[in-house]
Order: structure tokens, then C-alpha cells, then sequence
């Protein structure tokens, strides 16, 4: 637990400035370089699926929409759903934070595959690639779910060439969870029980068992739909007998787990961010432990919600319904030990906790409209509505786009061993606070009023809401750009960070800021549990404080 | 190497037996009940195959642990769609 | 522009529907209300450098009781959530004998609505009050979803097999009809009217709109059994043996798979479609299919003519049940 | 275990052989299990559509000749017999019993797809290939259809997985020939041995899921 005497030195020579060339880049087997691959390219495809969402709510300003035809208007809600599910948030946690911390949080020098690390993102590029292509050569309609037999028989659009991508896609998932399993089984630095690792570190184990176990029963049922689509061998094709609900229950059995893919990391960036700014033990760790693990494993066993009206047997919609609402209860247990872990804590209000208590509001109200959903009754009326709408927003962009930010905050003078503007940061996450529920929550009280989506033209009656919901995007818009301009300027302006700038415990935080290429000098030995605030020489100083008075 | 040779073929002998047993019992008049035997006797097969040829016998916990995973969650897939199949017709 | 902030609430499900959804509304409200007020006194009361006590921190046994504490207490709050609200669920999805039955096609882009009475409408669909209602939907093309809010009823309405719901209206009054399972191109177009009418109203309109359309849909079906060859065999045919379908319609029929399973609507579209799926007991199936023969308009009113012979048979045979 | 191991060059991250091999034996074996769903969700609905269209099954299944499906079991199971000695003698670092078994495993590969493409060229002629070709005389022809569907996608499926077995033994196997290390690196043959038997495993089922319907 010992800190290096000055804590504004900055390590001379590390893993960015080892090698200089574009190359050494674009070859490298470092997994902090990896990481930065796939933040530029998240990024990207963060702003393509963000201007897609910016024009879809200009649409629907008006009830008649009258900017883009129906075709069009379907092809950019497409387009959103497609990129950002797997081209942003799915790589988003895992791949940028989780690549670049986990080696460092259990005491390696890298992951166990570094090959097949970076072959992970060859593989995701390619995947990427195919969904531009498709996206250039005139887009696809059938909505990210892609239901049968619409995209297998009557889609006039590039199915094929998406199906493609997000099977390649697939394979990049795969091979990460593959990697982080192994490596969080096999290279844990002496000491390093499963007890002592950290919660982030818990979480993408979860996810990753999601990932290896779900993915591939998405990839063989968009085979299977691209086979249909192009050799017309139907397999779900009612006209020979075919199911089309075989096709829901194949997707959503990878789909439903999905949403915890996005989620669960986020929990662990939200664990490690509370912990360390309510200077505090994180309250009841085994129980998150378990809470992790319960998630991942139920997550699978809940997917038949989303066919409550599909014509699936009723008696299957009612175990799915009571397995759903089992699945809220570790969630819940997340939040209220997150709250707990802030009992007796020192709370310091920097960024990354404001990202934090964004978050933990927002997956509130998230999980909570989730009960709704899980209510059977209920989700007849409101599924397919823009009720649904705003519950996944709530959990995906309020939960998992909250963290990843909160996150990358947190981390960033880990990253690029600067410190990024404090004030200016602050206000970006307030606006993004205020953005989002302003375009988001009109949405519940619009899908309880009726309003189906995927509507571009819409009753009259429905318009207000609507309004005040687009008038939330550019606040919301703004709420991101901020972040990626300042970002961006503090990676090579900002003051330097030293090793450990929020004096936070963690093996992250015991090496030089950016760290050198194999992470550690030395492997550290680990002795302790983890967030030992307790331990820290200035939980003393504040006993004292407390005693003097 | 002997030895090893001699265990190796043994297991193929078994494998052999066993895909004659499950061809002929093919032949018995089960009607819509034909996939239960023959399904078993490829999980047995199977098993075979995962400890001796695959070395599962000689390997450390976590293998088996994780060769299990793979047919356990199919099995929740299967469970949970079948079951959606089995009770669609009721109510009615 | 109007700014309403709940929807209607015209039909036998809406008030249940609502009252699950309010108490639901208060409690979550309740909680993250809750959640929310801890954690802001927490926020104040111990940021750094606050003067607040920070020794005596939970124990090990008392942060497993919290622990436990707040995973049962949840649990049962859930449970009766789910049996609430499955209670109404299963109703919504058994529907009575007694309905008007009215059949419902869906096709890119529109909805095609058959009475038995032999009305037909597009996009708009005329009801009686305080009537059940029970539509037979089914798709000729992609998925659809009849999903009425302000009935707070949907259901998604399938290719190649009939999907079943009910209602009972409560108030007159027109209400939206909507598409709500993406459909293609202009999915957001295949909306319509739903007319609830007070029974006056409605016998007047069967009245004015059954004079254009000629017959009913039994008899448009008894026209569709000839004309497809389906009375050859059906009907007293020595050469085949082929069961008389009189007095079929809902009755139980043993399978040769040893199933018993009842002759309803999806059964006898099932056996006009993929005949040798469910071989009655006792019949060689001989049966060709008619698959890309009949029209979804055809099989309907087959099935309307076959029902027909039902009631008509238990006229002939009063004891019959 | 480690003592009769060969010598196996060592990656970053690890330092130690054993801990190496370990990684690496995981890791494939994370791989299956994502393989087994993979494969699995065909079987799922394999099992739907047969419970669904057991009739039409049974009839469709008469097309098949068990015979070949028989033969192909048998083929396999001796390849995978060879394969699981070849990954012996790879750890026993002796060169040209590895290639030599190597070679047989890689001849029975091929001839098992040369059967099933002979197979499948027969179904041709019979029009059994579903698509607008397709021609079944049966009472449910729809859900015969869907039996060659599941049965071109899922044999296909592993004939995919076959070739690529092929190709790797191939490019190790030579790789190995012209390598001037004396001795094979047993790992990859290890993690090869292992995908090989998957694929193997997975045939086990389909041969009585498509062969064993009704055999006459």
C-alpha cells in the first residue's frame, strides 16, 4: 500500500510512448493499446448512432411527418438500434475499460490471449465494415430485432450484408469473454483471491460468461435467417410450417442477456466509483459478488418477456413473468448497497460521482418501469410502445452510457496520465443529467397514453410530448460533445495526474501514470481486501477530526 | 505407449458397440418415441468421447466444470422453448 | 394540440388494467423516492468534512440482516405483483363462449375485418357495447399486432396459424386501432377506427351494411365447399372415407397420435392447410393440403360454414350438447 | 503431467509451461462450450419442428439412407480414435507418429465429406433440396421440407466445421514437417485434438436425428 514519494511525477517512458509508429498500433498486443483501438472506434459509431436518433426525433416534431419518407424514418431507427447495441454498447464497457483494467486489477501483465485480443478487434472492425456497407448501399428496415418472416421474405433492403456484420460482430464478443475468462481465472497476481477482486472486475466475469454462452445462439439464428433470405430454404417460414416464433425465442435468448451485457459492466464501473469517492468499504460485497452472478445466470431464463403478446403459450408467459421479476431483485440489491456503502463515507463530489448518482437515479426508475413490464397485464398494454421505449433507454443510456462516461472520468489520468477539467466536467454531467430525462421521460407517459413505436406518423393528440421530448436532444447532444471535446484537449494539456490522483486503492492505482507497458515492474503480492479506505493513512485523519470535535 | 494404445482402442470398441446398438434398436417399431434411446446412447457415446479421447479424465476441475456449461444452458434453452410448444394448445 | 396525460379507459380490462398500473406507479414512486431521499440526506450528511460521526460502522451480522432484510421483502412484494396481475392476464387470453365472433386479417398495410353476419370493413371495426367480442386474427404476409390502448388489449396476429383475444367494450365511442408490431414500409399507416356502438346502433349499421354484401360468411363458405371439391369427400362419399364435418366445430377429436384435440378454429385451418399434421383416429391421411389454393378470406369462411353446420346440427338433434 | 510433456515455446504473459498449456486447454474448451450453443440452437429447433411435424418427419425420413449415416459414424469415430493418438504422441514429442496419424485422420476427414457430398448430390437428383426445387409426394410436404431444411443446414453446419478441422490439420501437420525444431509443439495439437473430437460429438447426434427417423 506504499505510494510512490511524489505523486506528479509522470512515468517517463510507458505504453504510449514506448513505440511511436503507426504500426506498432495497429500490431500491438498490448492491451491498453487494444482498449484505445476500440475507443476510437466505439466513438465513431457512437456519432453514427447518435445522428441517426438526432434526425428520428427532428421527424417527430410533427405528427405527419413529413421530413423523411416511412422508408427512410425506418431505416434510421434501424440504423440506431443496429450500431449502437452491438457496435457501441456492448463493446462499450467491456471492451475499453474492461481490456484496459482488468490485467491491472488482478496484478497481470496482460491478458491471457494478447493475439487473440487484438485479433478481437480485427474481427470487430470487419463486422463494423459490413454494417457501414449495408448502411451505405441503402440501409436496412426490419428494426434492430429483425422479426421473421419480414427480414427473411418481404424486406426490400440489405439484410444480408448486417446479418453478416453482427455475426462477425458475434465472433469479437466471443473471443473477448472467451479472453477475460481464462484471464481472470489464470492470472490473478499471488494473493489475489476471488474474494479480493474487485467488483468491476466481478461484473465482466459475469458478462462475459453471457457472452460466451449466449452470442453464439444469435449468430447461428441470423445464419439461418440470412440462409432463408438468400437461398429461400425457409425455416421459419409459415408457409411451410415453419414457426416465426422460433425466430423470437432464438434471438431473444442471446437478446435478453444482452441487455445485462450492457448493464452489469456498468454496475461494476458504479461499484469501483462509489467506493472510491465515499472513501467507504463497498456495503455487503459478497452479496453484489452474488448479486453478479445471479443477474448473469437469471438474465437467461427471462427472454419469453418480450412475447407476452407474441402468441407464445400463456402458461410460458407466466413463468417468464415471475422469473422477470426475480431477476429485479439482485438488481435491486445493487442499488441498496450501493446507497448503504455511502453511510459513514467521506464523499467527495467529483465527476465520476456525479456520473454515478446519475446513474444509480436513472436505473432506478429504469428497473422500476421493468417491474411494469413484468407485470403481465400491464405489458399488454404498453409493450411495442414508446413506454418500452423509455424504460431501455433509461437502463441503456441513463445506466450504461452514465457509467461508461462516469468511467472513463474516472480512469482517464489512469489512461493518459493527465487530469481532465474538473468544472467544466461537472457542469457536462449536469447538462447530460437534465438532457436525458428531458427527451426520456415524456416517452413513459406517451407509451401509457398508447402511442406504438416505430411510428413516424402519429395521432395529434400525442404531439406535445413528443416536442418536448426532441426539444431534450440538444441538451442531451450537448451533454456528449462536451465530454469529448474536453477529453480529447485534456489528453494532451491537461496537468499531469501522478500515479494515483484520487488516492484510491486498487492495483490500477499502484502503477505510474500512463503505465509502463507490462503494467507492473514487479507483480505485486496482494494483502488486503479490496477498497480498504479504512487502511488509508487519511482515514485516521478524519477519526481524528471526528474526535477532536 | 503400449499401454496408451491398448486403453485408446478399447474406447473405440466401445464406440463401435455402441453405434451398432443404437442402429438396431433404430429397427424396433418405437414410432414417435425412436429419438429417446437412440439420443441417450449418442450422450453416452459423447461422454466417452469428452473423457478419454478429449483427456477429460486426467484434467483439472474447472474443464469438467466448463464442459458441462455448454450443455447445461442449451438445456435451459430447450426446457424453456419446449415448454412454450408443449402447453401452446391450452387454453383454449 | 391537445395534452392529455392517461388515455380512455373503455373497456371490461381498462379499470383492471389501471388499477394494477397505479398501485404499481405508487409503489415504485414510493421507493425510488425513497431510494432517492437516502441518498441525498447520505450525500450531505457525510461529505468530507463534515462533522458527522463516522465511527461504529455496521457490523458483519448486521449488514448480512440489512442484506437479507432487503432481498425478501421484495420477493414477496413480487409474488403478489405476479400473481395479481397474471390473474388478469390469463383471462385476457381465455376467451368466452358466448362472443361475437368477428375475424380479422392483417396484411402490409391494412386490416381486413369479416363478420359473421358477412360485414366486411377495412380499418375500421364496428362493436356493441358491453358485449364480449372475440376476434380470430391472422396474417397474410408479416407479423402484425391489433392493439387497441384504450381497450388496453393487443395481440400480435401471426402468418399461418389464428391468434385469439377478447374484450368488452363499455363506453360508445371511436378509439384508435394501431399496428404495433413493426410491419414494413408503412407500418406507421396501418392504423384504423375501432366503433363502439350502443346495440341499437350496431343492429342499425349490421343492418345497412348487410344489405350491400349479398350473404353471410357461412354461406360464402358453403359456396367455398363445393367449389373447392371439399363436399366430394365430406359429404357422404362412398369411394372415400372422409368424416362428415356436422356437428364437428369445438368438439373433441382422439387423434391417432393418441392426442385428443378440440376442432377449433386453428384445428380445422391446420387441417385445411398441412392435413397430415394431426391424423384423426381412424382416417388413412389421404387429404391433399391446400396450401397456396385458398385464400385466408376462403379458410375463414369455411371455418364459418363448418360452425354453421354445428349449430345446425344441434338443431336437428336437440339432446346433442 | 507435465514431465512427459514436449518442450512448448512460451507466450506473453505466462512463465511457466504447465500454466501455459493449462490457459490454453480453457480457453478451447470455452470455445466448445460456445460451439455447443451455437449448434444447439439448429437443435432446438430440430426438436420444436419435430414435435410439431413428427408425421411429416417420419416420411421425410425415409429418404435417408441410414447405411451411409452408419458408415460416416464409423468413419469419424476412428478418425477422432487417430486424433486423440496423434495429440499422445504430440505430447510425447515423437514427430513421425504424429504426422503419420495425423495423415490417416486426415484422409478419413475426407472421406467423410466425400460421403456426405455424395449424399448430397443424390438428394439433388431426387429433389429433395428444399428451395423452389423442392418436390416432396407426402401428406405434409411443408413440414417434410423443414426435416432437409434442418437436415442441409445442420450437416452443412458441421461439414463447415469439418473443413475447417481439415485445413488446420493440414497447415499444422506441414507446418510441423518443415519446421527445424525436432520436436512437435504439443499445445496447438492439444487444441486441436479437442476441436476435432467436438465436431465428432456433434455428429453423434445428428446421425440419429436424421438417419434413425425410420430407417428401412
Amino acid at each position: 500500500m506504499t505510494l510512490p514519494p511524489d505523486p506528479k511525477s509522470i512515468s517517463t517512458v510507458n505504453y504510449l510512448n514506448e513505440e511511436k509508429t503507426v504500426a506498432s498500433w495497429f500490431f500491438t498486443h498490448d492491451h491498453k493499446r487494444i482498449a484505445l483501438l476500440y475507443l476510437a472506434s466505439i466513438t465513431f459509431f457512437f456519432l453514427l448512432g447518435g445522428v441517426a436518433a438526432m434526425l428520428m426525433r427532428i421527424e417527430l416534431i410533427h405528427p405527419r411527418g413529413e421530413l423523411f419518407t416511412s422508408t427512410t424514418y425506418n431505416k434510421l431507427f434501424t440504423l440506431h438500434g443496429v450500431i449502437m447495441v452491438w457496435f457501441f454498447l456492448i463493446p462499450s464497457i467491456p471492451n475499453v475499460l474492461g481490456n484496459f483494467l482488468i490485467p491491472m486489477m488482478i496484478g497481470a501483465r496482460d491478458m491471457a490471449f494478447p493475439r487473440l485480443n487484438l485479433i478481437s478487434w480485427y474481427v470487430f472492425m470487419l463486422g463494423g465494415l459490413f454494417a457501414v456497407f449495408a448502411i451505405l448501399v441503402g440501409g436496412v428496415d426490419t428494426g434492430w430485432t429483425f422479426y421473421t418472416p419480414y427480414s427473411s421474405t418481404y424486406s426490400n433492403s440489405w439484410v444480408i450484408a448486417m446479418a453478416v456484420g453482427i455475426f462477425i460482430n458475434g465472433f469479437s464478443s466471443i473471443f473477448t469473454g472467451l479472453n477475460f475468462i481464462v484471464t481472470v481465472h489464470k492470472l490473478r497476481a499471488p494473493g489475489m483471491t476471488w474474494f479480493r477482486l474487485p467488483l468491476f472486475v466481478w461484473t465482466l466475469y459475469s458478462t462475459s460468461l453471457i457472452f460466451v454462452l449466449a452470442t453464439p445462439v444469435l449468430a447461428i439464428t441470423l445464419t439461418l435467417v440470412a440462409l432463408e433470405r438468400g437461398f429461400g430454404i425457409g425455416i421459419f417460414d409459415p408457409r411451410i410450417g415453419g414457426d416465426p416464433l422460433l425466430f423470437q425465442h432464438l434471438f431473444w435468448f442471446y437478446s435478453h442477456p444482452a441487455v445485462y451485457i450492457m448493464v452489469l459492466p456498468a454496475m461494476g464501473v458504479i461499484s469501483e466509483l462509489i467506493a472510491a469517492f465515499a472513501r467507504n468499504r463497498v456495503f455487503g460485497y459478497n452479496f453484489v459478488v452474488y448479486a453478479s452472478l445471479g443477474i448473469a445466470f437469471l438474465g437467461f431464463l427471462v427472454w419469453g418477456h418480450h412475447m407476452f403478446v407474441s402468441g407464445q403459450s400463456v402458461y410460458a408467459g407466466m413463468i417468464f413473468s415471475l422469473l422477470s421479476f426475480f431477476v429485479a431483485i439482485p438488481s435491486a440489491i445493487k442499488v441498496f448497497n450501493w446507497t448503504a456503502t455511502l453511510y459513514k463515507g467521506s464523499i467527495t463530489f467529483d465527476t465520476p460521482l456525479l456520473y454515478a448518482l446519475g446513474f444509480i437515479a436513472l436505473f432506478t426508475i429504469g428497473g422500476m418501469t421493468g417491474l411494469m413490464l413484468a407485470s403481465l397485464a400491464v405489458d399488454v398494454h404498453v409493450t411495442a410502445t414508446y413506454f418500452v421505449v423509455a424504460h431501455f433507454h433509461y437502463i441503456m443510456v441513463g445506466g450504461a452510457v452514465m457509467a461508461y462516461l462516469g468511467g472513463i472520468h474516472y480512469w482517464f489520468p489512469k489512461i493518459t496520465g493527465r487530469m481532465y477539467p474538473e468544472t467544466l466536467a461537472r457542469w457536462a454531467a449536469i447538462i447530460l443529467f437534465i438532457g436525458f430525462n428531458l427527451t426520456f421521460f415524456p416517452m413513459f407517459i406517451l407509451g401509457y397514453m398508447g402511442m406504438p413505436r416505430r411510428y413516424h406518423v402519429y395521432p395529434e393528440e400525442f404531439q406535445m410530448l413528443n416536442f418536448i421530448s426532441t426539444i431534450g436532444t440538444p441538451v442531451l447532444g450537448i451533454g456528449y460533445l462536451l465530454p469529448l471535446i474536453y477529453l480529447g484537449w485534456a489528453s494532451f494539456f491537461g496537468r499531469l495526474a501522478g500515479p494515483n490522483p484520487w488516492n484510491a486503492t486498487g492495483l490500477e492505482w499502484q502503477t505510474p501514470s500512463p503505465p509502463p507497458k507490462e503494467n507492473f515492474a514487479e507483480i505485486p503480492v496482494v494483502t488486503t481486501e479490496p477498497y480498504a479506505y479504512h487502511l488509508l493513512p487519511e482515514a485516521a485523519g478524519i477519526h481524528q477530526e471526528t474526535h477532536d470535535r | 505407449m503400449k499401454a496408451k494404445f491398448g486403453h485408446y482402442l478399447r474406447v473405440l470398441g466401445s464406440l463401435y458397440l455402441l453405434l451398432a446398438i443404437t442402429t438396431g434398436l433404430a429397427f424396433l417399431p418405437l414410432d414417435a418415441w425412436n429419438w429417446l434411446p437412440s439420443v441417450v446412447i449418442a450422450f453416452v457415446m459423447a461422454g466417452l468421447i469428452m473423457l478419454f479421447f478429449m483427456r477429460l479424465r486426467q484434467s483439472e476441475p474447472l474443464l469438467w466444470l466448463t464442459s458441462a456449461s455448454g450443455f447445461a444452458w442449451l438445456s435451459l434453452l430447450m426446457l424453456f422453448v419446449v415448454l412454450d410448444y408443449i402447453s401452446r394448445p391450452w387454453p383454449r | 394540440m391537445t395534452f392529455p396525460l392517461l388515455p380512455y379507459e373503455d373497456s371490461s380490462y381498462a379499470a383492471r388494467v389501471d388499477g394494477i398500473f397505479v398501485s404499481l406507479l405508487v409503489l415504485c414512486t414510493v421507493i425510488t423516492l425513497g431510494v432517492f431521499a437516502v441518498i441525498i440526506a447520505f450525500c450531505i450528511r457525510y461529505r468530507r468534512g463534515s462533522p458527522a460521526d463516522r465511527s461504529h460502522r455496521p457490523s458483519e451480522s448486521t449488514q448480512i440482516a440489512v442484506e437479507f432484510a432487503w432481498i425478501i421483502l421484495p420477493l414477496l412484494i413480487f409474488i403478489g405483483l405476479f400473481i395479481w396481475a397474471g390473474n388478469v392476464y390469463f383471462e385476457m387470453f381465455s376467451p368466452p363462449a358466448d362472443g361475437v365472433a368477428i375475424y380479422v386479417i392483417g396484411k402490409q398495410w391494412m386490416w381486413k375485418i369479416e363478420h359473421a353476419t358477412g360485414q366486411r370493413e377495412i380499418n375500421q371495426l364496428h362493436i356493441p357495447i358491453d358485449r364480449n367480442i372475440v376476434l380470430t386474427m391472422t396474417s397474410q404476409d408479416v407479423i402484425h399486432d391489433f392493439d387497441v390502448p384504450a381497450f388496453r388489449i393487443k395481440h400480435d396476429v401471426l402468418p399461418g396459424r389464428y391468434n385469439t383475444m377478447w374484450f368488452k367494450a363499455t363506453k360508445t365511442g371511436t378509439y384508435h386501432l394501431f399496428c404495433g408490431q413493426y410491419c414494413g414500409d408503412f407500418h406507421s399507416l396501418m392504423v384504423g377506427d375501432v366503433i363502439a356502438m350502443s346495440p341499437t346502433d350496431y343492429a342499425a349499421w349490421l343492418q345497412g351494411h348487410g344489405e350491400g354484401t349479398s350473404d353471410t360468411l357461412a354461406a360464402d363458405g358453403s359456396r367455398a365447399f363445393h367449389a373447392l371439391g371439399c363436399s366430394g369427400c365430406h359429404e357422404g362419399s362412398q369411394v372415400v372415407h372422409a368424416p362428415s364435418l356436422n356437428g364437428l366445430y369445438d368438439e373433441p377429436v382422439p387423434l391417432q397420435s393418441g392426442q385428443v384435440v378440440r376442432a377449433d378454429d386453428t384445428f380445422l385451418r391446420d387441417m385445411i392447410l398441412q392435413p397430415a399434421k394431426n391424423v384423426p383416429a381412424g382416417y388413412q391421411p389421404i387429404m391433399p393440403s391446400y396450401q397456396g389454393l385458398v385464400t385466408e378470406e376462403q379458410i375463414v369462411s369455411l371455418i364459418a360454414y363448418i360452425k354453421s353446420q354445428k349449430s345446425a346440427a344441434s338443431a336437428d338433434n336437440p339432446t346433442h350438447p | 503431467m507435465t514431465a512427459e510433456a514436449a518442450a512448448e515455446p512460451l507466450n506473453f504473459p505466462f512463465k511457466e509451461a504447465a500454466h501455459q498449456r493449462e490457459s490454453a486447454l480453457f480457453g478451447m474448451w470455452i470455445f466448445l462450450a460456445t460451439e455447443v450453443l451455437f449448434f444447439g440452437g439448429m437443435f432446438t429447433a430440430y426438436t420444436v419442428y419435430r414435435y410439431s411435424h413428427w408425421q411429416a418427419f417420419q416420411e421425410a425420413a425415409r429418404h435417408q439412407e441410414w447405411y451411409l449415416g452408419c458408415l460416416n459414424t464409423l468413419v469419424l469415430l476412428t478418425s477422432g480414435f487417430t486424433m486423440a493418438l496423434a495429440v499422445e504422441c504430440a505430447r510425447r514429442g515423437n514427430r513421425g507418429w504424429l504426422l503419420g496419424l495425423l495423415t490417416i485422420t486426415w484422409v478419413l476427414g475426407a472421406a467423410f465429406l466425400g460421403i456426405e457430398g455424395y449424399e448430397y448430390h443424390s438428394k439433388f437428383g431426387e429433389h429433395l433440396v428444399p428451395g423452389s426445387g423442392f418436390h416432396f409426394d407426402g401428406t405434409d410436404p411443408g413440414g417434410s421440407e423443414l426435416f432437409f431444411v434442418l437436415y442441409f443446414t445442420m450437416t452443412g453446419m458441421h461439414m463447415f466445421h469439418m473443413f475447417v478441422g481439415l485445413m488446420l490439420i493440414l497447415f499444422f501437420g506441414v507446418w510441423t514437417r518443415f519446421s527445424p525444431r525436432e520436436t512437435a509443439m504439443p499445445n496447438r495439437f492439444e487444441v486441436l485434438g479437442l476441436y476435432w473430437a467436438f465436431v465428432d460429438i456433434v455428429w453423434l447426434f445428428l446421425y440419429p436425428l436424421f438417419y434413425l427417423v425410420h430407417p428401412r
